[in-house]
Parts: C-alpha cells; sequence; structure tokens
C-alpha cells in the first residue's frame, strides 16, 4: 500500500510530469488558454494514457521480452500508441458523440504528446507489476491534468494583464510554468 | 527557392524552436548542459536527416492516406538505430539524455517536416531542408543550454568559467529551463518586431 | 533478426487489420471538405493554432470561425491550398477602403459646453449632455475609436480629434461600428475630397458652435463642375453630401467652402491606392509599406 | 437595540449639520418658470398650451397618453411665452414650457379640495395621484399610480416609506418628516389604501433619532404603521436594500419589489400625495437642499418646479470659492450640471456646489485587487471583475456575472484605492448588454 | 456665474472619495512592518542592515528601470520597497549582499514587471525572490547564525526537523525573537504589532491570517497530541519559522489572494494544511513561502469557484 502512496504522491507533485520532467509541454502550452479546454485535455490524455500504458506492458512483458527483441520497444509502442489513439477517437465519435465533442478533439494531439510515450517507457524502465503501472500511469495522468488547470485558470487571468507586447502567450506562459515548478519544489523530499 | 535559402530558413527565419515553438520538451529537458544539447541537438539531426531523404525517396510509393503511420514507422527506426549507436559508443550522454532519445520520435518537428516538405520536394532539397532544420535546433538548443550551464553550474562545456559559489543551481533545475526558454522566445519576438 | 520482423510484421498486420476493420465500422458521415483540408495540412498537430490538432483546426476553417494563417508551420503555400479547397478566390481588382472621420470640430473651432472628467470613453460621456461639445452631431474626443483599432491606424491627435493613419487602415470597420456618433465612414483611398461635418442643424445654429461647420449655404453646390456635392435632407435637416462616384477630386468645394468643412487631403502613393483587396501574406495588414506584388 | 440594515454599503461623512438644523425656507417665486415636458421615467408629456396661452397656478400644461407617465402642471399663473429646448438636471436636453409669472397666484379651476377623502375607493385615489403628477421624489421619478396598480397574482402587503437619505448633504427628507409628519402619515395611509394592505413601514436612519421621535408622535394612532430606525450606512436609501433591511426579502435579479409584496415610496412623495387626496393640488413644488462647501448659505428651500438652479444660488447668497462642479442629487449618485440655468425638476433633491477643493483626487492605478469594491457592494456583485470583462468589451460574460444587477450606487468607487471609475465601466457595460438586447427585436 | 472663468466640471458619480488610496495603503504597510525591521536590526545588527538596504535598494531600482523600459509612467507607490523589505525579511542575515540583490532583482522583474506590474502579478514577488534564492544557493540560505553574536547555528525548525538534539528555545525566547532564523521573522511580537496595526486600517481581512495560523494551530495540536508533545507543540510550530510573517504579510497580499471572502478562508486553510505537510513531512524545515506560492497558484481557480451569489438570485418566492 505504502509503495503506491508513494508512487501516487511522487508523479502528481513531486515529479509532476510537466514541471519537473517536461513531458507533454506542447498542449500545456497550446491547451492552457481555457479552462474547459484543458479539462478536456486532461481528460483525454488519463483516458490514452492509462490504456496505452496497460497495453505496452502487456506488449512489452509478453511479447518484446520473451523474444529479446527490447530493441524494439520504441517503434512498438509507438504503433501502439498511434494505433490505440486512432481506435479511441473512431470508436468514440460512433458510439459517444458527446464524450467525442469533450475529449475526441484531443485525441490526435496525443498521438505526438511525448507524455505518452514517456510513460510508458517509464513503466518498463521502472519493473512495475501491471497494478503499479496503472496507478503510475494514472497518477502521471492526473498530475498532467492538474498542472494544465492550474495553468488555464492563471492564464484567462493573465488574459488582461498589461504584458508586455513580446512576453505575451508562449514566453509568459513558460514563466508562468517556471514559478509554478519553483513552487512545487516546495513538494521535494515530501513521503 | 534556392538550396541556399531551404538551408538558412530553418536557421533563423523558422528556426524550429523559437519561432515555431516546435520541440519544447528536449528543449527544456535536457539543456542543462552544452554537451547534453550538443548531444541531442546531433542525434535529432541525424534522424532528421535520414528519415527526410527516406520519405523524399519513398514519396511517390507510399499511399496517401496511410502516410502518417508510415512516416512515424520510418522516424521510429531511425530514433532506434541511433538509440543503440549511442548506446553503443556515447555511453555518458546515452545516460544523461535518457528517455528523450526514443522519445525524438514524438518530436513534432521531425514528423511535421516530412509531412510539410519531405513528401513534396525531391531528395536533395529535403536532405537541405534537414540540415537546416536540424542545424536551427541544435543552434537553439546550444543556445538555451549555454544560458542554463553557464549561470547554474558556472561551467561552459565542463570549463569553469563562475567562481565557485557563484552559480545560481536554480537555472539547472525545472525553473530554470522554463525561464530560460520563455525569455529567449520573449526576446526573439522582440528582435522580430524589431526588424519588422 | 527473423523474430523482430516477423513480429513487427505480426503487430502492425494486427493493428492495421483492426484499424482498417474500425474505419469501416465506425465510418462516420463528415464534410469531404474537412477530409481534404487535413491532407493538406502539415499534420504535426502542434497545436500551435489554438486547436486540439490539424483535424480541428481543418473542421474550424470550413466553419469559418479561424483564419488559415493560425497555422503557423503551414506557411503561404498551406494558405493557397485551403483557399482553392473552400472555394475562396483572390477577388478581382477592388479599390483599397479607408476610415474617413467626418468631423473637423477640434476643440479649437468648436465651443465647448464643459469640461468632461472620468472614463475615456465616447459612450460614457455622451451620458451627460450629449457630450461636452456645444456641437452635439460632432467627435466627443474620447478616443473609443482608437482604442477599438487594432492596427493602431488610429490615435488621438493633438487638437483632440482621432487621426487616421491610411496607410495601417485595414477597413476593417471596427471604428465604424464602434463609434456612438457614426462619424467614420469607408471610403476609396483615391478619394480626397471630404464634407467632414454631419451637422444637420440650420446653418445659423451650426455655425454658432463650430467654426468649421456645414452652414448649408450650398456654396459647393453651386462651383461644382460635375454637379457631385448636394446639401440633401437627412434626419432632421439637411447638410452637404459628396457622391463619390461624380466627383473628380477636382477640390473646388472646398476652396469655395466658407467655413472648410469640405476639406481636400494630400493624395496617397501609387502603391497604397492601388494594392487589391485580398491579403496577399498572411500576418500582412495592408499597410502599404511592401512594394507592389 | 441592533439596528436593521444590508450587507455590504459604506460608511460616508453626512455633512448633513450644514443644513439639517434649518427650517425649510420658501423660496422666492421667480418672474419665470421653465417646466421641462419629461420630469420622469416613461414616455415625455405633449404640451396642452401654445405660446401665449394664460395658464392657471395647477392648471395641467403637459401630458402623455402612454401608461408610464405623468401630466406636468403650471407651478404659477401667467403666460406662457415660449416652448424651448434647455438643458435638465437629468443630464439631456429637453423642451421646456416657459411660463411668465403675473404674479396673481390664480388656482385652477381644477384644484379643488376632497370633502371626504377617506371615502375614496382605491380606483378614485390613483386616479387622484395620475391626475396631480405624483412621482417617486426620491430621484428615480417613477410616476406613483403606476406603481399603486393592481397586478395579476401579485399582493402587496407592505409599503415602505423611505425616510432614510442616505446621500451626504441632503436634509430635504428629514425637515419634512420633523416639519410635515402629519402629511407623510397621512400620505402613507392613502398609499396603502390605493394598495390594500394591511402594513406600513417608515424607515429612517439613526442619524435622524428627532425625525424619529416626531413620526413616532404622529403615527401613534395609526395601529399599523410602524417606524424603523436603520443604521446609518450607504445605500440604506436603495429600493432593494431597505426592503431587505425592513422586511429580510430579497428582491430577485430583474425583478420589482412587487415580486416579494412590497411597494417603497419616498416620505416626500407621501406628503406630496396628501396634498394632492385632501387639498386637489398637484405636484408643483418640493424641498431642495442647497448646500455643499461652495455655496455662502446652505438651506433647505420649499421650491416652484420650474425655478432655476440660479435663483436658488442667489437666495443662498451665492458662491463661495472657485467653483468646479453643481451636482443635481446627492453627491453620490446625483448628476454634474455644466450651468446654473437650468430648472428645478421633480426629481431634484438637492443642488450641492463643490469648489476646486473637492474635486482634487489622485490618479488611477491598476487594480490591486484589493477586493474592497466586492466587500461594498450591496448587490453582492464583483465590480473589479466586471470592469476586466468591460474593459475586453466582453459584455455577454459580463452579462452572465449579473452586471445589470449593478444599482450605481457607487459605493465601490467610493472604496476604490485605485481611483478606478469602476461605475462608468459598468454602465458602459449595461449600455451595451441593452443595446444588444434590444436588436433582435427592433 | 461662478467665481472662475473656467468651464464647469461634469463627471459621473461619485463626486466624494473615501481618503484612501494606493499611495496611502502601501505606506500604512510600512508601518505596520516597522516593528519587525526594528527588531530585526536589533537582533542581527549590521549584515541585516546591509540585507535589507541592498534588498530595498535594489528593489526600487529595478521597479525604476522596469518602467521605464516598458515605457509606463512611474507609479510613485511603495510596493516595490514594501517587496524588498518583505524578501529582506525573510532570508538570512549573513547571507552575501550580492544574492540578495539577485533575488529582489528577480522577485521585482520576472515575478512582476512581465506580469504587467501591480496588480497583475499571479505569485507573491518577495515570496519568488526566496524561492529562487532558495533553490539557488541551498547551502547560503540555510546558514543562521544565533542574533546578537552571530555564531552559525540551526533555526528551531530545524532543530526539531533534524533532531539534532540541541535544546529547543523556551516560547518566550520565540515570541520575542531571541532566537536564530531569518532577519525580520523570528520576533512573533514585533509581527503580531504590525498585523494589529494592518487589520486595524482595515488594509486586510482577518480570515486569512485566522483560518491560516488556525489551521496550523489545529492541526500542530493534533500532530502534537500524537506525538505526545505536550501544548507547547502547537505554540512552537506559531512562533516559529515565518508562519507570523507570511501569515499577516504575504498571504494577505491583495494582489495574489483571492477576493472573495470565502475564498479567502479556503485560502488560508490551503496555506496552513500546506505548511503543516511539508513541516511534517516535507524536505524542507520550513514550509510556509511555498505553502503560499502553491495556493497563489490555486487562487485564480479559488475566485472562480467561490463567487458570491448575487443580491436577488434566490429562488422566487412566489
Amino acid at each position: 500500500m505504502q509503495e503506491y502512496f508513494i508512487i501516487i504522491i511522487s508523479a502528481v507533485l513531486i515529479n509532476n510530469i510537466v514541471l519537473s520532467q517536461f513531458l507533454g509541454i506542447c498542449p500545456f502550452l497550446g491547451v492552457s488558454k481555457k479552462l474547459s479546454a484543458s479539462l478536456g485535455m486532461g481528460g483525454a490524455v488519463s483516458f490514452v494514457l492509462v490504456l496505452a500504458g496497460a497495453l505496452t506492458w502487456t506488449v512489452q512483458t509478453y511479447i518484446l521480452n520473451p523474444f529479446k527483441i527490447g530493441y524494439l520497444q520504441t517503434i512498438a509502442f509507438i504503433l501502439i500508441i498511434a494505433a490505440l489513439v486512432q481506435f479511441v477517437e473512431m470508436a468514440m465519435r460512433k458510439y459517444s458523440p458527446p464524450l467525442y465533442k469533450a475529449l475526441g478533439i484531443y485525441l490526435p494531439l496525443i498521438t505526438t504528446n511525448c507524455a505518452v510515450l514517456g510513460v510508458a517507457i517509464i513503466n518498463i524502465k521502472k519493473e512495475y507489476t501491471f497494478g503499479k503501472v496503472m496507478v503510475h500511469s494514472l497518477s502521471h495522468a492526473a498530475g498532467f491534468t492538474l498542472a494544465l488547470v492550474l495553468m488555464s485558470g492563471i492564464r484567462e487571468r493573465l488574459e488582461d494583464a498589461d504584458i508586455p507586447e513580446s512576453m505575451r502567450g508562449t514566453p509568459i506562459a513558460l514563466v508562468v510554468a517556471a514559478l509554478m515548478s519553483m513552487a512545487f519544489l516546495g513538494f521535494s523530499g515530501l513521503i | 527557392m534556392s538550396l541556399m535559402s531551404e538551408f538558412s530558413k530553418g536557421i533563423i527565419k523558422e528556426n524550429p524552436l523559437l519561432r515555431l515553438m516546435l520541440g519544447c520538451c528536449p528543449a527544456l529537458a535536457i539543456t542543462t548542459s552544452v554537451e547534453n544539447g550538443l548531444g541531442m541537438g546531433a542525434a535529432f539531426t541525424g534522424v532528421l536527416i535520414a528519415s527526410n531523404m527516406a520519405i523524399s525517396a519513398m514519396r511517390k510509393i507510399i499511399p496517401e492516406n496511410v502516410r502518417i503511420p508510415v512516416y512515424v514507422v520510418i522516424i521510429a527506426s531511425f530514433v532506434t538505430m541511433t538509440d543503440q549507436l549511442m548506446h553503443a559508443f556515447t555511453p555518458a550522454l546515452y545516460d544523461s539524455l535518457g528517455i528523450f532519445i526514443p522519445l525524438i520520435v514524438v518530436n513534432c518537428i521531425i514528423l511535421g517536416r516530412a509531412e510539410a516538405f519531405a513528401n513534396k520536394n525531391p531528395i536533395i532539397p529535403a536532405i537541405i531542408d534537414a540540415v537546416g532544420m536540424g542545424i536551427g535546433f541544435t543552434l537553439a538548443l546550444v543556445l538555451v543550454s549555454s544560458f542554463r550551464e553557464v549561470l547554474g553550474a558556472g561551467t561552459f562545456l565542463g570549463i569553469q568559467v563562475l567562481p565557485e559559489s557563484a552559480p545560481a543551481i536554480l537555472m539547472i533545475l525545472p525553473p530554470g529551463g522554463f525561464i530560460t526558454l520563455g525569455c529567449l522566445l520573449g526576446l526573439m519576438n522582440k528582435l522580430q518586431k524589431k526588424a519588422a | 533478426m527473423l523474430v523482430a520482423v516477423v513480429t513487427l510484421a505480426c503487430l502492425g498486420a494486427i493493428f492495421g487489420i483492426v484499424l482498417g476493420f474500425a474505419a469501416k465500422r465506425f465510418a462516420v458521415e463528415v464534410d469531404p471538405r474537412v477530409e481534404e483540408l487535413i491532407r493538406v495540412m502539415p499534420g504535426a498537430n502542434c497545436g500551435a493554432c489554438g486547436m486540439p490538432g490539424c483535424a480541428a483546426f481543418a473542421e474550424a476553417i470550413t466553419m469559418g470561425t479561424v483564419k488559415p494563417s493560425a497555422c503557423s508551420p503551414g506557411g503561404a503555400s498551406l494558405y493557397e491550398k485551403i483557399a482553392a479547397i473552400m472555394g475562396t478566390e483572390v477577388s478581382a481588382y477592388e479599390e483599397r477602403q479607408v476610415a474617413q472621420l467626418l468631423c473637423q470640430g477640434d476643440n479649437v473651432h468648436t465651443k465647448m459646453l464643459y469640461r468632461y472628467e472620468g472614463l475615456s470613453d465616447c459612450h460614457v460621456a455622451l451620458a451627460n449632455f450629449k457630450g461636452p461639445k456645444a456641437c452635439k452631431f460632432g467627435c466627443v474626443m474620447q478616443g473609443s475609436c482608437s482604442r477599438v483599432c487594432q492596427f493602431g491606424a488610429i490615435q488621438m491627435g493633438v487638437n483632440g480629434l482621432p487621426v487616421v493613419d491610411y496607410y495601417r487602415c485595414t477597413a476593417c470597420n471596427k471604428c465604424v461600428v464602434e463609434c456612438p456618433l457614426q462619424l467614420y465612414k469607408l471610403v476609396g483611398v483615391s478619394r480626397l475630397v471630404h464634407v467632414r461635418c454631419v451637422n444637420t442643424e440650420k446653418g445659423k445654429d451650426a455655425k454658432a458652435n463650430c467654426a468649421t461647420a456645414c452652414i448649408k449655404c450650398k456654396i459647393c453646390e453651386k462651383n461644382c463642375p460635375e454637379d457631385a456635392v448636394h446639401v440633401v435632407a437627412t434626419g432632421d435637416g439637411t447638410v452637404a453630401l459628396i457622391d463619390y462616384e461624380k466627383c473628380t477630386n477636382c477640390g473646388i468645394c472646398a476652396v469655395k467652402c466658407p467655413t472648410k468643412s469640405i476639406d481636400k487631403i494630400m493624395p496617397l502613393s501609387e502603391e497604397v491606392i492601388l494594392e487589391v483587396g485580398e491579403t496577399p501574406v498572411p500576418g500582412c495588414t495592408r499597410c502599404g509599406v511592401c512594394p507592389p506584388l | 437595540m441592533k439596528k436593521a440594515t444590508f450587507r455590504g454599503g459604506i460608511h460616508l461623512d453626512g455633512h448633513k449639520e450644514l443644513t439639517s438644523g434649518l427650517e425649510t425656507v420658501v423660496a422666492h417665486i421667480p418672474d419665470r418658470v421653465y417646466i421641462p415636458l419629461s420630469q420622469h421615467i416613461g414616455a415625455p408629456c405633449v404640451p396642452l398650451v401654445v405660446v401665449g396661452d394664460q395658464v392657471k397656478k395647477g392648471q395641467k400644461i403637459g401630458a402623455s397618453k402612454g401608461f408610464v407617465s405623468a401630466p406636468i402642471h403650471a407651478s404659477v399663473s401667467g403666460t406662457v411665452v415660449a416652448i424651448e429646448l434647455m438643458e435638465h438636471p437629468g443630464g439631456s436636453f429637453v423642451p421646456c414650457i416657459i411660463i411668465e409669472n403675473d404674479r396673481k397666484e390664480e388656482w385652477a379651476e381644477s384644484v379643488i379640495p376632497h370633502r371626504d377623502p377617506a371615502s375614496l375607493t382605491p380606483d378614485e385615489l390613483r386616479a387622484i395621484i395620475l391626475e396631480a403628477g405624483i412621482v417617486g421624489k426620491g430621484g428615480a421619478t417613477f410616476p406613483s399610480h403606476v406603481k399603486y396598480a393592481p397586478v395579476e397574482g401579485k399582493i402587496v402587503d407592505t409599503v415602505i416609506l423611505n425616510g432614510v437619505e442616505c446621500e451626504p448633504y441632503l436634509t430635504t427628507d428629514h425637515r419634512l418628516m420633523l416639519e410635515r409628519s402629519d402629511k407623510i402619515v397621512a400620505g402613507l395611509g392613502y398609499i396603502m389604501r390605493a394598495v390594500g394592505c394591511e402594513r406600513g413601514i417608515i424607515a429612517v436612519e439613526e442619524n435622524k433619532m428627532d425625525a424619529v421621535a416626531v413620526m413616532e408622535k404622529a403615527a401613534a394612532e395609526a395601529k399599523n404603521i410602524t417606524i424603523v430606525v436603520l443604521k446609518e450606512k450607504y445605500p440604506q436609501g436603495s429600493e432593494k436594500q431597505l426592503i431587505y433591511a425592513c422586511t429580510g426579502r430579497e428582491v430577485p435579479v430583474g425583478g420589482l419589489p412587487l415580486a416579494v409584496g412590497v411597494i417603497v415610496n419616498n416620505v416626500g412623495t407621501a406628503s406630496a400625495l396628501a396634498r394632492a387626496v385632501e387639498l386637489g393640488i398637484p405636484f408643483i413644488g418640493r424641498n431642495v437642499t442647497v448646500s455643499g462647501p461652495g455655496i455662502r448659505n446652505p438651506a433647505n428651500y420649499r421650491v416652484r418646479i420650474g425655478t432655476l438652479f440660479s435663483e436658488l444660488i442667489k437666495q443662498s447668497g451665492g458662491y463661495v470659492g472657485e467653483v468646479e462642479k453643481i451636482i443635481a442629487g446627492g453627491p453620490m449618485m446625483g448628476k454634474t450640471v455644466f450651468t446654473d440655468n437650468l430648472p428645478v425638476v421633480k426629481g431634484t433633491s438637492g443642488i450641492i456646489i463643490f469648489t476646486k477643493e473637492e474635486n482634487r483626487h489622485s490618479k488611477e492605478f491598476a487594480c490591486v485587487r484589493c477586493a474592497k469594491c466586492i466587500d461594498v457592494c450591496p448587490a453582492y456583485l464583483e465590480p473589479t471583475s466586471l470592469v476586466r470583462l468591460a474593459k475586453r468589451k466582453a459584455w455577454e460574460d459580463a452579462e452572465r456575472m449579473d452586471a445589470m444587477s449593478c444599482i450605481e450606487c457607487s459605493s465601490c468607487v467610493y472604496v476604490c484605492p485605485a481611483q478606478i471609475p469602476l461605475i462608468q465601466h459598468i454602465r458602459r457595460a449595461k449600455q451595451a448588454i441593452l443595446a444588444a438586447k434590444a436588436r433582435p427585436q427592433g | 456665474m461662478t467665481t472662475s472663468n473656467d468651464l464647469l466640471v461634469v463627471t459621473s458619480s461619485p463626486h466624494v472619495h473615501s481618503p484612501d488610496s494606493v499611495p496611502n495603503a502601501m505606506r500604512d504597510v510600512l508601518i505596520a512592518l516597522v516593528p519587525a525591521l526594528l527588531a530585526g536590526l536589533y537582533f542581527f545588527r549590521l549584515p541585516a542592515l546591509a540585507v535589507i538596504a541592498a534588498c530595498v535598494a535594489s528593489a526600487y531600482a529595478a521597479e525604476i528601470i522596469c518602467l521605464r523600459v516598458m515605457k509606463k509612467p512611474q507609479t510613485g507607490e511603495a510596493s516595490a520597497i514594501i517587496t524588498g523589505l518583505l524578501l529582506a525579511f525573510c532570508i538570512p542575515p549573513h547571507l552575501p549582499v550580492w544574492m540578495a540583490v539577485l533575488g529582489s532583482v528577480f522577485s521585482i522583474v520576472i515575478a512582476k514587471h512581465l506580469f504587467g506590474g501591480l496588480g497583475q502579478n499571479i505569485f507573491n514577488p518577495a515570496l519568488i525572490g526566496r524561492a529562487f534564492l532558495l533553490a539557488s544557493f541551498p547551502v547560503a540560505m540555510t546558514s543562521w547564525s544565533r542574533p546578537l553574536d552571530g555564531v552559525t547555528t540551526a533555526t528551531p525548525l530545524s532543530i526539531m526537523k533534524e533532531a539534532t538534539g540541541q535544546a529547543l528555545p523556551s516560547l518566550s525566547e520565540l515570541f520575542l525573537g531571541n532566537v536564530s532564523g531569518s532577519i525580520a521573522e523570528t520576533s512573533a511580537l514585533a509581527i503580531l504589532l504590525g498585523g494589529a496595526y494592518l487589520l486595524y486600517r482595515g488594509h486586510i481581512d482577518w480570515r486569512i491570517p485566522g483560518s491560516f495560523l488556525g489551521t496550523v494551530f489545529i492541526l500542530m495540536s493534533i500532530a502534537g497530541w500524537v506525538k505526545g508533545a505536550g501544548f507547547w507543540y502547537p505554540f512552537f510550530h506559531l512562533f516559529a519559522g515565518g508562519l507570523l510573517l507570511g501569515a499577516f504579510f504575504m498571504a494577505t497580499d491583495w494582489v495574489t489572494t483571492p477576493v472573495t471572502k470565502l475564498g479567502r478562508i479556503i485560502f488560508g486553510v490551503g496555506c496552513g494544511s500546506l505548511v503543516v505537510l511539508i513541516r511534517l513531512k516535507g524536505g524542507y524545515p520550513e514550509g510556509v513561502a511555498y505553502s503560499i506560492l502553491l495556493m497563489n497558484l490555486v487562487t485564480p481557480l479559488i475566485d472562480r469557484y467561490t463567487r458570491a451569489r448575487v443580491f436577488g438570485r434566490v429562488k422566487s418566492h412566489a
């Protein structure tokens, strides 16, 4: 139990995927302008992250490892993720248009979201069991959503701020991210 | 457009990191030292050149509607090769770059160049484009990492340049990455506005 | 080696079959233009456009909610393709329009009733006795138009009136909509002579409040060789109005006008006038600085 | 006793001592009166006289067919010399009937006392109120007979008379309560009868305890009328806040007091109404406070409608110091005018003169989010957020944040340390929201 | 008509204004900081004076330069001085002066002016400066000295955290400030005096310090009870470290904290819980600065979801 708890705290707060691992920066900067959008993106990423975590772990454990072809990891994983995203997108569009409206439009962005592939690779590197893989993926997804939601709250407020012309948009978002990650340093040493 | 301009556009006008803001993740993660920046840039440029070349060569035979998966597979293959090569020949660098080597696969710049340039142009321009873009990205990485290494560790390529007590460790921590890139982008915007 | 190839092939095959099957099974009707657009997109799904991906961007284009230029990786060539798919052709020759302010009642020429203090907003200022000026038709000089102009083409001049920079003006119509007194009009840049007064009061009353008001003397009407300017009925009264179709920019009326409410401006450079309507380069504000294409 | 009040609001320096101890003086009757054709909310009147006509005091000279409207009457006898556009204290230009006073003070034939006011039916009462041109005296000038008209499905159970007078400087209502308490109580009785309700409340702020004593004495016999003492706080006199303080009921957003079964009237309205019902005298005069640091002798006057501000200022001994502002009404919600050459109208409760000293203010800063505006807003709005939206012209968002609920009491501007003209931004947003609403229909 | 020949002024209501203004408010905050300043100077003498002077001067200079570079009018209020002073208050007295300067320049330039200047920053600039210094120069930022004689020693909180066996200072020493720590955070008494002044002047809302300190007190009481530490334990945590300074002067910063009343309580409770979490479980002995920064982050969301019910937005009566 303790171990799971550590994984959660570490993934959400201490080693936050965006603020300290630098994964998924593009959507973090791109889709954090509005709160609603960031919630949608967070949801979509969580969904894919967990599914991808499960699939890639299975493939690694039952195909790549037995055949000793670990070096195919990158190709295999990216294939899995790309196919998964596309599959999920199509399925969602057909069977749950409201869900698709809410999350679906964010799905294509996820293929090239390094967070998904990154977490999948970390899962394997840390030699987690299946249960831990699920918890780990989910916590990272939560950390991603947390950072995204906080960011969008701030950016909505910054919309009216008198920010120097050349700093508007991405530059100031990066500065906010810097200060956010500085605040998150407060969590270091926790657990 | 001449080949020269294909080459130079990637360095300044369409610099993938500083102008198009693509490939932010590695630019933030591995730029703690200039050495890492150079290593990452080299690995990235290699993959970009190889994949641009391959895609350009195969552009007539790749079916339109599955082209993206095909690109991904091609890129992933080259990334895997790079990964293996680095593991074998530059183990230290390999360790410090960590998972960001396999993550070159999902670097939007490579896929973007494949889609926007390589699949419409012959091999020679495609290579030139890749070299330009690769150098542009590498230069940007070096720029970011020089700031961070000098200010954060007091060294440049491992050579001590600031007194022992001076460096602000923050700069090589995650916040330093965000702040350097943010300020650099702001600076680029400012310069561009002045030029215009 | 063999194992690797076989595994990959199997993986590929499995995903290919599943996806192929899924594509049939889950087929959903979409606007064919969206598919076409997606095909020409860079496909980087980078999110630079603010949309969550190229497909979303393409859809937004078909709905007209975004401009193609939002896609920065695409570049100029993309915009042409989008235009081709969307059937938006490069429009035929069309004179560039600029906003003209129809009031010259600055703080020297016009009588003031009071000193206005408070929020610089024309709409708000008008709530107090229809503005600080004695003339109730003229500019309130609080600069709402200047703030609404995104191109910085309207600046407040030293004499209190806004000044339009014809080089920067893009005829976006924002000032026309914003001005609570409808004092802006979009007119072709080649038009040099304008009646800059909309006061419809009797000549005597208008003159009492503003030294540069139209006093309905009809001297312009009598002197115009082209029959292009008339004192016409508008609102509760009359005011001089130029028929731009007939006007030849001769400027005789401006010379003859006793209050100089008719104004002839200096002609703009050739390039500015000749520029075509459609934006040639993304991000171009048609400022007129570049050489003609 | 804990005094009832509402949440939010501010404490102001009242400056009431300038005039609160002074007996109301009858103002000189001017040689000419200027009577605007629009002195109420609703459709403006159409003149019933032409230039050259002889009119008598109390004669109806303007009326409108609209439902929300009130007729106007001549306040002196004499000759109509002109009908001209003039400045109106409300901040606009309005046609005025100008009457040359013949000093005969002849009453019109229509002005006849009612023999037995106690026997009048609600319908008759409302007809009298309509004919007398009674409008709210508090400043909003809403025609009273419209307020009393029965509405399907709504039962009025309480009438509140507003004697709060929370605006600084103004003391007309205070003096009126001291001097005409019987008329106020009688007027309240007529209003209660006109709307058919049993409970009457006269609300007075705690800074006017002398008036409370007088009113309690006057109302001692009327069992269903109570005097409620309220805390001294601005804007206690605002209709919705007053209802909340007196009854604990909240008027719903966008609704009228009627929605919670309450009618609010000014004490001055009640006294004018009593005169109209008992004596048949229409609304031709009112009390006006002339005060402020820029006037030599502050005073309360009993003024004929149509008297120019300048006449009252002359009677008060003229200006003192460098006058910069003439305010029609109180300094919190009153409007500045640019000349003293304009007439007292039915809604003019005061003329406040400010000099350069009072108009000195520190410069505007960016909002520092101190949230003082939020703390004081009696409508529980977030003025600073509304301003943010208004600056961005996000009118729809502003509407969603209830910009329309702003009662424009100006408390937020008063407390804002950054001197941001919040209220003007919000007013702009309200203008735009209304304009957007009007568009699809017309 | 009037005694002056000028035109009259026409403006929108109101025509009277409270004497409140931004410069006045800033001046009051400065006054409130004086007791803590004096206490700091008394306990830490010349080094403290040097650090304080450096921080204030560089913060003010940075402010003026930023405004000039951005071509904005000079505001002429004291917010930058307050930032500099607060930063100086929460760093060790023996910190090299150049580091202090760097920190206060970072505060003003990055945390304030990049966001548009006065009133528009998301994070408390002084705390950003402190976090920046702590992350950049961890050694210098955690070298503490004893008051009066300047002998190097640990702060009460690190003695507590690391259980080094050193004797904990008494509560009265903590209250008066005769312990090691940042320049002006040691004297609880001086800070309480300043806080009381701000509360009296109505510049800060009791809700934030109240809920902040209350949360810490309650949670620490529970923790003390679990540890069997006795009744002094929660008081120790209240008076030790920068808690009071943070609760009265930083968590109450207008700009970076919620504007709604409920939001302020949530903010205070959040800060308090985070302080307890970091002090008991985290890697740092002290967590006030981080806890406030983290809650600054959440402030826009708190504001958004704690909006008050508008007057009259009730279920209809009929």
